[in-house]
């Protein structure tokens, strides 16, 4: 079994992004996607703090400290971007004007259903950021994640235990062991699994009935 | 590579159809895409809902398109102006339908479409004739109505620059209508007086940024700023 | 009896705005008070589309075509002056930022409604434009207008015959014959009288109660 | 002759009184008002609720103004970050009321507030435990929830320059909060780091118009636009 690199899922999910596309990659690993978009292809990144055609982290003599992204890591803009304020950086999430948001996720259920900002319904302070504004407002929500917790458990569930950040939202699923579309009235359609991965493996890693393509 | 920049008004036009809400930016002559609107009328879609400050004037542009009996219903603000005697006329008839939105109402609700907002509540009609039929409701001690987001199929906007990315910087007093009705349609298309390269609109300076824009088109409209 | 004339009338209500006021005139008479705010005094106009800070007129040869009024006229801007778009102009507007609006109305009621925009609950294709916005938004709203209709009926009156712009909104009157307060709980206060006009002629004219000042 | 421009942190505080609301502009470190935050504990108010986008980190700023006694309730959207030490301290001990906001959520309340909306519409938190008693209601067969204006006595915000009539233009990602939260308070202090004289930032430039800003102080913040 040869599961997917990090830098390997970010490959598969950059190659599945048509040219012209708006994307939100949200903070952590959806990060890496950036760097893996084809270099011949116009992606046009958006982060939440007001900024529209993101480019690469700077080279650390180049740092512009009035330029970050929703990570508050120093970034770039290639030509052609564009500032605007919180409320107008929202209006582009929550307005439907994103082709696609990228996140990482605590659990993801086989309606669609995606948890990715709080552990328990009792956490008292969680920090929910800018996920359920995505979550809600994109196109498109695709979900890059560790295929099970580090303990083993299955993070694609039935249903999710975790407070939700969205019913119903996500479309696919990039894991180390697979990719999915979420299919609405079927659940969890394995698109692609990793070299050496067997469907009966990746069932018993997974918390709810997956289906082979049609 | 991302070109959002079209050469003809045939491919600008591609798609509109019958039944369309089209929203149509400027105020008074300032912004007015005319040649989309002359484009529009040529590219033949009917049955349209056109949504704009005032009822046409004339017998060209909005007028026209009214005069050939391609608009079944107008939103507007200000109907009657000097020189509305087609949209008037239609109107004694019974030929169009009229809806009237106090301004500031007609552009947060095309703000809210942009914006994912369904619904809003606003002070602005509360106690008028224009409130009939309306819900209406109180926050703080206050009455306020329930205002609903005005979605559309297109918008035709006029900008002064725009590059391939579709950004888009005004001048002068023409932002008005224009940078709203930009982020509250399907399909937008903007008429530049000046095609910029990537990069040449300074970031900050951009007013519609290209994710709200979908075709760009070159109709120059005189000489460059003061 | 030497009633106001419209320039004496527009430098009254002019030299009651103190340095500093954010104001929208309206279309109409309301326009003349920007001729007549003294020239050392700093007054910031507002128009609906767009625009803080205008100035006067152009002259024939510096007409910018593309700097215009909410009455679609040519004008300038100063130093300082700013634009924005109709969604921006009119959260100026409706967000209570504006000090003052001015307005010419076809009536005044005792209780400071006002109706400038329609002259009958059947007018089929009345045009509203900003008049509801600024009416309902304004920090405060003053009215100037001549004192009767042309064939003498009084616009000042107990309730409002015309369809309402806003109810309760007017604070103060400019008319030919004189200047009044609206006060809650007691109606007209007359503030001031054109040269030559008496208490008693200006109640004959009026179609509610003018009260004395305290 | 109007003059918004203050030169000392005595003036640019004055009158913020106990109990008020106040918006603390930024994102990150960038456009964060620090001087402005000095400003506030030196000048005293208590009581207060600040609205942020972070619960502070560190023992400065922010976090020292809470750490201090004086911050009732924080309104945020993400109060655990990276050295938010003293917020959660203070959350651990009951010393503190905490209001979760979705961040967009946050910006668009503010938004409200400045634009005269008393509530909205929005899809964000539909179906999660932040929805929780809030007023839920469908639109074209969507549910939405009822979000509230908020509105402030005080923003304290952050642009790169502005001028004696209260005009700033923001850099780069400097607009942020700054820009919303300048609209939505009855008293908003801006701290620039660059100056202007009237009509140096050009007219279409400007990013918050003087009518919403009451106090600019110089704060510099190093070297010019690259």
């Amino acid at each position: 079994m040869q599961p997917f690199s990090r830098g390997q899922m970010a490959a598969k999910l950059a190659g599945d992004i048509p040219e012209g596309w708006f994307v939100n990659l949200g903070i952590g690993i959806p990060t890496m996607v950036a760097d893996h978009v084809p270099a011949d292809r116009e992606v046009i990144l958006h982060s939440e703090n007001g900024v529209l055609g993101m480019g690469p982290a700077p080279a650390a003599d180049k740092v512009d400290p009035w330029l970050i992204n929703a990570g508050k890591q120093p970034v770039t803009l290639r030509k052609g971007g564009s500032y605007f304020h919180h409320a107008d950086s929202f209006s582009i999430i929550r307005g439907g004007h994103l082709d696609l948001c990228v996140l990482g996720a605590f659990e993801v259920a086989e309606n669609g259903d995606i948890a990715n900002w709080a552990t328990s319904e009792n956490d008292t302070a969680p920090a929910v950021g800018g996920a359920m504004d995505l979550a809600a407002g994109a196109k498109r929500l695709w979900v890059m994640m560790e295929h099970t917790t580090k303990d083993g458990r299955p993070k694609l569930v039935e249903r999710c235990g975790y407070p939700l950040t969205a019913p119903g939202a996500v479309s696919r699923i990039y894991t180390n062991l697979g990719i999915f579309e979420v299919v609405k009235g079927q659940g969890f359609v394995v698109r692609e699994m990793a070299p050496g991965v067997s469907f009966e493996e990746l069932q018993a890693k997974s918390g709810a009935k997956l289906h082979r393509p049609a | 590579m991302i070109n959002k920049i079209v050469t003809t008004m045939a491919e600008a036009m591609a798609g509109i159809r019958d039944g369309s809400t089209v929203l149509i930016g400027g105020f008074g002559s300032v912004g007015q895409p005319d040649a989309l609107i002359e484009a529009l009328i040529e590219q033949g879609a009917s049955g349209l809902t056109c949504v704009a400050n005032n009822a046409g004037t004339g017998h060209a542009g909005l007028a026209r398109l009214m005069e050939l009996g391609r608009v079944r219903k107008i939103i507007c603000s200000f109907p009657r102006s000097a020189g509305s005697t087609v949209f008037e006329e239609l109107y004694r008839l019974g030929k169009i339908e009229l809806e009237i939105v106090p301004q500031g109402t007609m552009a947060e609700r095309m703000r809210a479409a942009g914006a994912g907002v369904p619904a809003f509540y606003t002070a602005t009609s509360v106690g008028t004739p224009l409130a009939r039929g309306k819900e209406e409701r109180e926050f703080n001690g206050r009455r306020y109505v329930m205002e609903h987001a005005l979605n559309a199929d297109v918008a035709l906007v006029e900008a002064w620059e725009g590059d391939r990315w579709g950004n888009l910087a005004y001048r002068a007093s023409g932002q008005n209508f224009n940078a709203v009705m930009a982020t509250a349609a399907e399909l937008t298309i903007a008429q530049v007086s000046r095609i910029r390269e990537l990069g040449e609109i300074q970031p900050e300076h951009v007013h519609t940024p290209g994710i709200f824009v979908n075709r760009v088109i070159h109709v120059d409209r005189g000489p460059d700023w003061a």
